[in-house]
This record gives structure tokens, C-alpha cells and sequence, in this order.
């Protein structure tokens, strides 16, 4: 992991979920954003950045990138993404939604096989407020601070940064590993960084329904995470998705559970490893507090 | 998208699956011009494993007799569905059943290669035990499959039979970016032959837009089949259909189901929740946010058990300066619908009620212009729209108003 | 394998490659029901570059003159052959004409794109300093197609328009197994609009069994080309054809090729030599090392020109046993139909010696038996066959046969 | 590299090119030979080897296996070899001859990122004499000794063999890389294991027309190369083949010689290289005597 302010960051493709705004965000908190690429228009300037036509052009003008920021159209993330990995870009955050899960299948392959860090897609990306911001998440409802947050939402991740803020409580990092049904990083890894991490001392976990995520998370919290742990999962009142074919995995299968994918199974698993859970966003700061005992 | 057992059979039979000699009956007369050779069997085109228990399966040696189960099957209908065509096929005689699928794992992140020794009723409650998997850790290559024919017990030249068609399941799998391909039964002859006798086929949605071909399938499909069920059952939650009066329109499907829980939890009663954020996985044409906003409150207009439309958006969203101004146009059209309606009524207050109401909870600095704008618009009940920046307000005031307008409703 | 023009342009219609509206001409008369508009250009399907130099290419406006003008290429050879069907195609007018083309590269083992912003009338003298190119190192992917496109000097909407026709010549040279697959001149319009005027196809010979189509394309076309050229170009060299009296027939190209090097160095004029390990790569059906040297040697007895069989085996061979076998019944059918003829001519002289004589150089245990069984067999010129262990022997043996049967051929 | 005669070594596919005989010879040249594979007859015995239906059955019963021998037909090579590869097979050497270039351009990626040795396809594979044999040469023509021959040719490989032995002239190694246009090893690297290996003194190298393989090695020997080497080039009265789209290389598009890929090309890259070139293969003993100073 490389989240320096120092490191080198590029954008991929100027599509609608990256704005002026995201951008000059970005530099404002600190980003060092060298430039975009986007193919016929090298050569150009977007948002304020220089636009090239390949990445390695960047990378022979700029040297070794850190970070790539991909918001091409979902059928050329893989490309855009291998491409990356082909310069030796070890980190790459997908912002676009709505990737073919196949293509996702290919590029996780390779990204293991390159030891390439994936975050996303349908992912805002990471903040640390106050020294840099890589993806899409508003800044502006973040302030520095002590709690780390990890997500697989958008907005819903903001709201809780939000309502942190608004209750003195500041934040040392916040990730959203995206919230489609294949993604690349996963709340484990973030969940060792966060613990490893020095500035965090207390986590914040937001889950959502479908797959095994959060279930996975609350059985790795109770082993290996020595920091306090909220949990927050919405959708609880959502009706269920219908049956294995639908929630698409092994685990529905094979040794299966009716309430695989449900925010219901997802509670029990917190409870499970004596994740206090927050019943609505605006209790987690009260949460957070009585965890970290402040 | 689930394609129909004909649909599927016509891709097995392209891509060197086996399967039997089949015709598509449109209508029971075709019968008459049948080019396979009876004894057939007739099935109903419908998407439900049930089929076979409530009739939808049909036995027969003759032109009459086949021509008269078409009818009956025509006008079966099967979990509310009626068929729109039948498929006459051979009959075949089988000693063993098996059950072979692939599927994404999304928990893995790779499609997994399924099998079973016995052909499944769809009795996934003893499945677990019976049932056998591979993970295709890396690019596919046939040993894959034949990994799966040995953990299903498979011995001789069934090895390679059986993983010849997963081979080739696969490969459908992959050209045609699918969530599942499933072959059930898989029927085994005596001769060691063998042969798909049903199959299912699931296509991602995400992917339907780069299969010219598939998109043009799906087209036809969605004109019967535009249940929000097929939306949800895709696995993501852009669309929630429940059934009270409060709409929730948010910018995030976390967003979205965190409202829809404060909302029951405060007692009130979520119904249609939409999520903007990006467009829906069956939208074929690209949408922006702007049309996205301005689409879904016609749609929840025109749904008259709809009394509050509780907006949440926050963040940044591409086009949010034109908030204001989609809410301010479906203001003033719904004022000059109102009036339109009063003018040919003769003036009356009740449709003036049917106007849902507006809570607009909006946080983030990019809306400061918006909140103070949507507060000023003037609304066909002169009452003011509620504009908040603090979620639980915004929940609170939704509720507070759909039950106030309860009382006048009907 | 290389395809015509009509059948590359098919292919590339298929995969979505740009082409000109064009009609496939077998008869002057077809142009009588022309689709497509004139003006047209006619030309003549052989596999040869300087076709056009010749006049295998003629625009024409009018049908009386594209009737006259396809008599015309119909009656032209070009490179010796006549053309069995012409294109009648489009007329376009270019701005710009490249040269891309896909072709794997041997020496770094990856298929590699290869572009110009020349078209190329195969000036390959100057290629080195025009032409650009990437190697495909890993599975393929669009950007190297754009890092092609960049290279060639590309700007704006040409790098997406002539990267999406490269993405696509990648995916057929994948998808067919080809060796090379070009377009030359790939034109651009004043509009940048791109279509491939002409293409080359080559497919690998070695995947051909593995393809249904082409392999129903290749039996058409071997019956009509079936020059050893076509083999040797496939830069294997199982099958040599020299001039000379000498056959060579040995199991290993680099070890026929050793004896070939030998039998000239030593004065000797060396004949077809074939390389019998493996089945030829156009041979369609499965082959034994038995049935390709059965097969071999009644060829080369029906070439009167040769006068002397040098069989160079070494080590072990799957059916070595039965080397001696053959070779015995091949002496048998040559006695008698040497006896045939001498019956039915009253007996001659002429045609006995027309049998070739064999060297037969055997090396290794597996030979032991077969060297006497050889040794010990009959032949129609009451000599035995030459049965030696040392190479430089059996050459020497084989020239001197060769030089002593010499002045009784003719 | 593992070539000592504990390592475990397998056939993957019993076809035309592996008979009795070669599996008899391996193992009477002390080849740990455990078992082969043959889909759909796992269980059965072929040439007194077991049977399996899958390599990873032969891994669960043996362990670690060291070397595969790959003899399936052309088409099945690639999966074979894949199949290999998934269960850490890290040396594959192949027998079968016509294997699709595109097919061995897959397995070679997949090979360069996995550390895999592929030798050949179309090759008869390794001999140490009085060691190991991997393949299926023959080890009638072979004696102990201190000459390591290198080709990519099958029997002209032997006869060279042939002819040092009778010339009381033994081999330490012998290694053909395969004649097909795409191979897995080279020439360079076989050169390196040659040089560092102690029991050789004198290299043959054994050329055939075609690509430009024996330049690139004459080049690594006049640069890397520290024992004598002695070559042979056979073909050199052959036509040559017609034009690059045959002989498909970038080396003869780009910066073309009109005799690429010619026996004359090679003469004069070794000449070049003070490499001695023998005339004939009868004449390769005298050489070698002569560049060891015997």
C-alpha cells in the first residue's frame, strides 16, 4: 500500500462518475494527480490535467505511477485496468459501476497473479482526510481523526462520515471497497490495514445485503482484530432477495443457509463475535465512543 | 435474463451440446407439420421448475393426442404465466440422470463447475451432500471438467462425455457472459450416450448491452416480463418494490435500504425506493442523472397509493446543480395538471390531494443552492416542500406528512 | 493455408471488420444480376501480389465493360494460375491507406501487430524503417491495438477507428488459428471513416483439424494446389523435392536433411526427400508410421526419375518392427508387377531396371532383426538390397548405385 | 532444474510417440517413473505403470511430482501441460509433435508466469547417461562421458550421439529443445546449464534452417560461453524457404536479412563466433578432440 501524498496518481477515462469537482478535490486534499488518460485525446487538457492516449506514455513522462483512478464505460474497465497492470500501476481503484462480472473473473486473475491491488468497482475509492483522497468520496464530510471506516456502499459511507463529524469524532482513513458482487479487495485485507494502521483506533464497519461479506468480516474481527469494532448494516427491513441462483454463491450451495445474503444473517454474525451494532447511522458516533471509551 | 428451454436448446445445439430433435410449436396446428417422429414430448415455455408437477409436461404418440395436450397446455397457466409456445421433442430413454452446471461464485470471485449424480427435483435441501464442485481458480482449460466427472464418481469413457459438455457449458458461459448455465437432466443411455434433455440459461444483465443478438432477445422478453421480481432477483438492490405510501428516492443502494430501515423503524411505511446513483442493469439507452430523477418521479406520480416522496441525496452527484430544477419542472407540471384537471371538473379539491407530497433531505455543500431554491417553489397545495439537511428530520417529517394525508386519500 | 480475397473478406464481414459492398463473380454472366452499384473494380482471386501489375485488377463502369473486362481476367494467368472466381467490388476513395497486419512471431514466440502509415506494394526493402510494431505478450488486450495505433503516428478518432479494426484481426487470428492475417491497404477516408480494401488470411496448417470449416476449405483448395511449394512454405521442412535420381526417406527433418547435405557433398543428386516421423501437417486423417512409408514408397516408385531409395532410420520407432515388412512387400508388388509386364510384353528387359535400387541404412537394436530379414529379400534385379549401420556408408552406397544405373536408364 | 534420479517423473498420454519400449528404457536408466495419466482409464496398468484419470490423483498418492512427460495428442498438449502446471508440475517436457503455435503461445505465458521449464514440444526430451532419461531418446547411442549436445532435431540428435560414442567420445547430457517453429526452452538456456554443469567439457550444438535460434546462440557463446563448442548445421544444400510470412519472424520484417532463417545464415553466425563447424556428422569427434585438446 502506497497512500503517501507523495505517490504518483493517474485517472483512466473521464466518464459521469468523475466530475471538476472530484478532481479538484482530489488536489485540494493533497493528491498528487499527474494525469488522464483517454484515447484520441492525448494531448488535450481535462479538468486541469494533462491528457494522454496511453498509459505508458504517462508513465515514460511522469515515471513509476502509483495509483490509477479508472472511470472508463464498464465494458472497457478490463482493458483500462490491464493496461494499468501492464505499466506496473500496483494500485487500482475502480470507480465505474456495472462491470461484467466475467470481466471482473479475468482481471482478478491477473491482478493476483501481479500482485495488483483492486478496489472496486462501483467504489468511491479511499480518503484519509487531510492527506489524500483517491477516488470520488466528498471530502467535505470528513474531518481528521481517530476512526477508520470500511465499506462496501457510496453515500451510505458518507453519511456515516457525516455523522462522525457532526459528533466530533474524525476519521483516520475510509475505504469502500464497492458495492457490486465482485470486487477486488475485501473487507479482511482492509480490516489487517486498519488494524496495523497507527492513526485508527476504533473501526467502523457498514455492510449492506447480499453475499458473505460481512459474515466473513465478524468471524475475522473476533480472531485477529485487537481494535474496537461498530458494525452498521442496512437493509434489514429490505425483503429478501429469492434463492441461490440469484445470490450466486458456493456457500448458498453447498452447506447452504436460508438466510444466506440477508442483512438478518449478517446481524446474527456481528452479534456472533460481539460486534456492537448500531441500529441507525446517527448511533454509531455513541457506539464509537462507548467502544473507544472517550 | 432466464431464456426459455427452447432458447437454451437452440444455444446447446450451436455450440455441439447434445440435444434431441425439437421443434417450436407457436400454435397447437403446427403439430400437424411435425418433422420429428412421435412418441414426443410437449412442454410448456415457462420459466419454472414446477412445470412438470402441474401439467405443464405432456407425453404423447399421436397427432390428436398431441394436438390436443398443445391446446390444454396453451391454456395452463403456470405460476400466472401462460406459454406463448410449446417445444415438441423426441423422446429419449435414459438409464442415469445427472446434473451439471456452471455459476459464478460471487463469494470466490470464479465460476465454479457443478455436479450431481442424480438429476435434482430441485431438492437443494439434501444438495449439499450430493452435490459436487470445482473452482476455476485460472483461465478454464478441459481438465477443469474433468476434476468435476471424478468427484461426481464418473469411471471410463463417462470422464469424458460428461466433461466434453461442461467444456462446452463453459464456453457458452464465457461467449455469452452468463450468471448460470445448468443442464437438468443430463440423461445417460444405456450406450453411454449423452444428451441435455432440459437446460436453464441465465444471462448477466450487466453484459446484455455488448451481445447485439442477446440484447434483441431481452428486448422481446421484457415487453411480457417487466416484474420488478426480475429486477431484484439480479441480485443488486436499485429497485425496491414494497407497498405503502412513503417513496424513497436515493443516490446509493445503501443510501436507499438505510432510509427504507429508519422509515419502517419509525413506523412508517416505505413503498417504491429507487436508487439514481447509476442506471438500471436492463436500461439499454445511456441515462443521466438528471433523466433518471425526472423519469422516476413521473413514474411515482402516476402511482396514486404514493402519498410522500421522501428524496435523500447527498454527496456529489454529476448534474446535482439541476436537482432543484427537475424537482421545481415536476412541480409545476403536476400544478398544471392540477389545474388542467380542475378546469375540466369544474374545480374539485380532490384531485388537488392526490399531489404527493415532498420531503427533500439534501446534505452535502453542492446542494446549498438547491435546498434554498426547492424551498421556494410554490406547490398545487401551497404548502411548501420540506427541505432538510439531517436525515432523521427528513425520515421523521416524511412520516409526520404521510399520515397526515392519510385521512384525505380516498 | 492462404485463403482467396472474397473468402478473407467474408471472414472479415463476420467479425465486423469494415468492407466494401462486393459480389463474388464465377461467371462473366453473373454480372448481368450485379447487386451493387457501379463504378466497380473486378478482380481476379489468386494468391499473388503483383496481381494487380499484371491486370488481374480493372475498374470498370458500365456492364458491357465489367462482362468484357472479367472475360478478360478470366483468361489471364497470373504466377501460372487462372482464376475460378473474380470479386466485383465497390469503388472507394481513400484519403490514406495503411498497411496492419497480425503475424506470429517465431522468434519471440507471441503473435505481434504489425502497422504503416504506407500502404505497402510489398516494398519490404524499406518495411524496416516505416514499419511499427508490438509484441503481444500477454493475453491480448485493446490497448495494445492502440499502443499500435500511436506508434504508427496516429491521432484523435483514427486511434480508436483503425485500433478497433486491429482489435478485431486479433480476435479472427485467435479465433481461426491463423498464422498471418493483413490488410493491405486499409483505406481511410476524407471523413476517417476505414475499410480494408484488400486482406491476406494464412491459416496455421497444423490447427486446420481442429476447425470444421476450414478444413472443408482446405480439401477444396488442396485439390486444386497442391504443390509441394504450399508445404515447404509452411517452413517445416518434412518434405524437400530436388531433381535429382536420389530419394531420401528418413525419420527426422534435421537427419533427412543431414543426408540430403551428404549425398550432395559427395556428388550426388538428392530427389524428393521426406521426413516419415510424423503424419504431414495436411494430412487430414490419422497416419502409423507403416502406412506412411508404405504410402511414401509406392510414390516415389511411380517416379520414373528416380533411381535410388536411401532409407536413413535411426533409433526407435512406434511399428519399427515392421519396417522390414513393408519394405519386403513393397519388393514383392514391384516383382510382380514386373513379372506382369514382362508377361504381357513378352518378357523385356526395360522394365526391370526401372525398379529403383534401395540403400537401406538401419541404426540401432531395434533394426536387428529387420537388417537380415532386408538382407535376405529378393528383388526383381536378382541384387540384393544394400543393408549398412554407417551413414557416410549408406551415401556412399547410394551414389554409387545411382551413377552405375545411370547409363542404363534412358 | 531437477534431473537427478530421485525426482518423480510422469507420463501424461500413451500415443503414437511413447511406445513399451521408451518406457522400458527409462526405466532402465534409472528414471523414478511413477505413474501415467490417460483420462477414462484410470485404475488400468500401461506398460507396468498405473494408471490415473487426473494428475492431481498421481500428486495426492506420490507427492510432489518433478517432471511430467507430456505424449497426448497435439491438440489435448495445451491442457495437458495446463493440467500439469495447476498441480506444480515445474518441468514439462513434450513429446508430441504439431502442436497449434497459438496453443503453445498460451502455455508459454502461462509457463513464464508460473517458473516452468517446458521443453520442446516436438522433442525427444533428456538424457544423462547412466542417470536419467526424460524423454525418448534413445540410450542405446549413448555413453557416459564429457560432451553435452544440444539440438533441436530428434534423430539427427542420435546419430551425433552415435558417432561421439563410437569415437570413444561419451556425453555428460543431451537435450533436444524440439523443431517446432514455437518452443519452450532455448538454446541460451541450455548453453548456461551446460556451461555451470561440472561433468560437461565440450558442447555440440546442433543446428537445423529455420528461425534465427543458432544465431542468437552463437552470439550467447561468443559472449557467455567458456567451454569449447563445436556446431553442425544440417540442411545447409536445402532450398531455402520463400519469404518472412513463412519463416514469421519480427527479426524478418524489421531490419530483414534476405537470408534469414537459412543453414548459410547459421555457418556464418557461427564462423563469426570462432565457433568450429563441422561438414558432416562423422567429422563432429575430430572436432571436439581437437577443442578439448584430448
Amino acid at each position: 500500500m502506497n497512500l503517501t501524498p507523495y505517490s504518483k496518481v493517474l485517472i483512466q477515462g473521464f466518464s459521469e462518475y468523475i466530475t471538476a469537482n472530484h478532481v479538484a478535490q482530489m488536489k485540494a486534499n493533497g493528491t498528487n494527480l499527474v494525469a488522464g488518460v483517454n484515447p484520441g485525446f492525448g494531448g488535450q487538457q481535462m479538468y486541469s490535467l494533462p491528457v494522454f492516449d496511453l498509459v505508458e506514455e504517462v508513465v515514460d513522462k511522469f515515471g513509476v505511477i502509483d495509483t490509477t483512478i479508472v472511470c472508463v464505460h464498464p465494458y472497457q474497465v478490463l482493458d483500462a485496468a490491464l493496461e494499468a497492470i501492464a505499466s506496473n500501476i500496483r494500485q487500482i481503484i475502480i470507480i465505474s459501476p456495472g462491470v461484467p462480472p466475467l470481466d471482473m473473473v479475468q482481471l482478478l486473475r491477473k491482478a493476483e497473479a501481479k500482485e495488483t491491488l483492486i478496489v472496486g468497482p462501483n467504489s468511491p475509492g479511499i480518503i484519509i482526510p487531510g492527506k489524500i483522497l483517491l477516488g470520488t468520496q466528498p471530502s467535505e464530510f470528513y474531518t481528521e481523526g481517530k476512526v477508520g471506516i470500511l465499506s462496501r456502499s457510496t453515500t451510505l459511507t458518507y453519511e456515516i462520515a457525516r455523522e462522525l463529524t457532526d459528533a466530533g469524532l474524525g476519521q483516520s482513513m475510509s475505504v469502500s471497497i464497492g458495492s457490486d458482487a465482485i470486487v477486488g479487495s475485501s473487507f479482511l485485507q482492509w480490516l489487517q490495514i486498519l488494524d496495523e494502521d497507527e492513526a485508527t483506533k476504533a473501526i467502523v464497519l457498514v455492510g449492506q445485503p447480499g453475499g458473505d461479506r460481512e459474515e466473513a468480516a465478524a468471524r475475522y474481527i473476533a480472531e485477529a482484530i485487537d481494535k474496537p469494532v461498530v458494525a452498521y448494516v442496512a437493509g434489514r427491513e429490505a425483503p429478501p432477495a429469492k434463492h441461490w441462483r440469484q445470490t450466486g454463491t458456493l456457500a448458498a450451495v453447498i452447506g447452504r443457509d436460508p438466510d444466506f445474503g440477508t442483512a438478518k444473517n449478517k446481524l446474527a454474525a456481528f452479534s456472533f463475535a460481539r460486534v456492537p451494532v448500531a441500529e441507525r447511522p446517527s448511533q454509531i458516533p455513541e457506539l464509537v465512543k462507548k467502544a473507544m471509551r472517550v | 435474463m432466464d431464456l426459455l428451454e427452447y432458447q437454451v436448446k437452440e444455444w446447446f445445439a450451436n455450440i455441439g451440446i447434445p440435444v434431441l430433435p425439437s421443434q417450436r410449436i407457436d400454435h397447437p396446428t403446427d403439430l400437424k407439420r411435425l418433422k420429428i417422429r412421435y412418441p414426443i414430448v410437449l412442454k410448456s415455455q415457462v420459466n419454472a421448475v414446477e412445470r412438470a408437477k402441474v401439467g405443464g409436461v405432456r407425453f404423447v404418440g399421436t397427432t390428436i393426442d398431441a394436438i390436443a395436450a398443445a391446446r390444454s397446455i396453451f391454456n395452463l397457466p403456470i405460476l400466472g404465466q401462460l406459454p406463448e409456445v410449446l417445444l415438441a421433442e423426441t423422446k429419449y430413454e435414459t438409464e442415469q440422470e445427472f446434473y451439471i452446471a456452471v455459476v459464478l461464485d460471487t463469494a470466490v470471485c470464479r465460476p465454479i463447475l457443478l455436479g450431481c449424480t442424480e438429476a435434482m427435483d430441485i431438492d437443494w435441501d439434501s444438495a449439499d451432500e450430493k452435490m459436487h464442485y470445482v473452482v476455476v481458480e485460472q483461465e478454464f482449460s478441459p481438465f477443469y471438467a474433468r476434476q468435476l466427472a471424478l468427484k461426481m464418481g464418473l469411471q471410463g469413457a463417462l470422464i469424458q462425455s460428461v466433461s466434453t459438455v461442461v467444456e462446452k457449458m463453459y464456453h457458452l458461459f464465457v461467449e455469452k457472459d452468463l450468471d448460470l448455465v445448468e443442464i437438468n437432466p443430463l440423461g445417460v443411455s444405456a450406450s453411454g450416450q449423452v444428451m441435455a434433455l432440459n437446460g436453464s440459461v441465465s444471462v448477466n444483465e450487466r453484459a446484455i448491452g455488448r451481445h447485439q443478438n442477446i440484447a434483441d432477445m431481452a428486448e422481446t422478453m421484457v415487453n411480457h416480463n417487466t416484474s420488478s421480481d426480475t429486477i431484484r432477483n439480479s441480485g443488486n438492490w436499485d429497485v425496491v418494490e414494497m407497498h405503502g405510501k412513503i417513496a424513497i428516492l436515493g443516490n446509493g443502494a445503501g443510501l436507499v435500504m438505510a432510509t427504507l430501515d429508519l422509515v419502517i423503524n419509525s413506523g412508517g411505511k416505505p413503498g417504491v425506493c429507487l436508487n439514481l446513483r447509476h442506471a438500471s442493469v436492463t436500461e439499454t439507452s445511456p441515462t443521466t442523472f438528471k433523466s433518471r430523477l425526472e423519469k422516476a418521479l413521473k413514474n411515482i406520480a402516476s402511482d396514486k397509493s404514493i402519498q410522500v416522496i421522501l428524496i435523500n441525496f447527498l454527496g456529489s452527484i454529476s448534474q446535482g446543480s439541476e436537482v432543484s430544477q427537475v424537482i421545481g419542472e415536476f412541480v409545476e407540471s403536476s400544478m398544471s395538471e392540477a389545474q388542467l384537471f380542475m378546469a375540466k371538473s369544474n374545480g374539485g379539491k380532490r384531485r388537488e390531494n392526490n399531489f404527493p407530497r415532498l420531503v427533500v433531505r439534501l446534505a452535502g455543500s453542492e446542494f446549498d443552492t438547491a435546498r434554498k431554491d426547492i424551498a421556494a417553489l410554490q406547490t398545487p397545495t401551497d404548502t411548501s416542500i420540506t427541505v432538510v439537511e439531517n436525515l432523521d428530520e427528513g425520515v421523521a417529517e416524511a412520516i409526520r406528512l404521510a399520515k397526515s394525508t392519510a385521512s384525505r386519500r380516498f
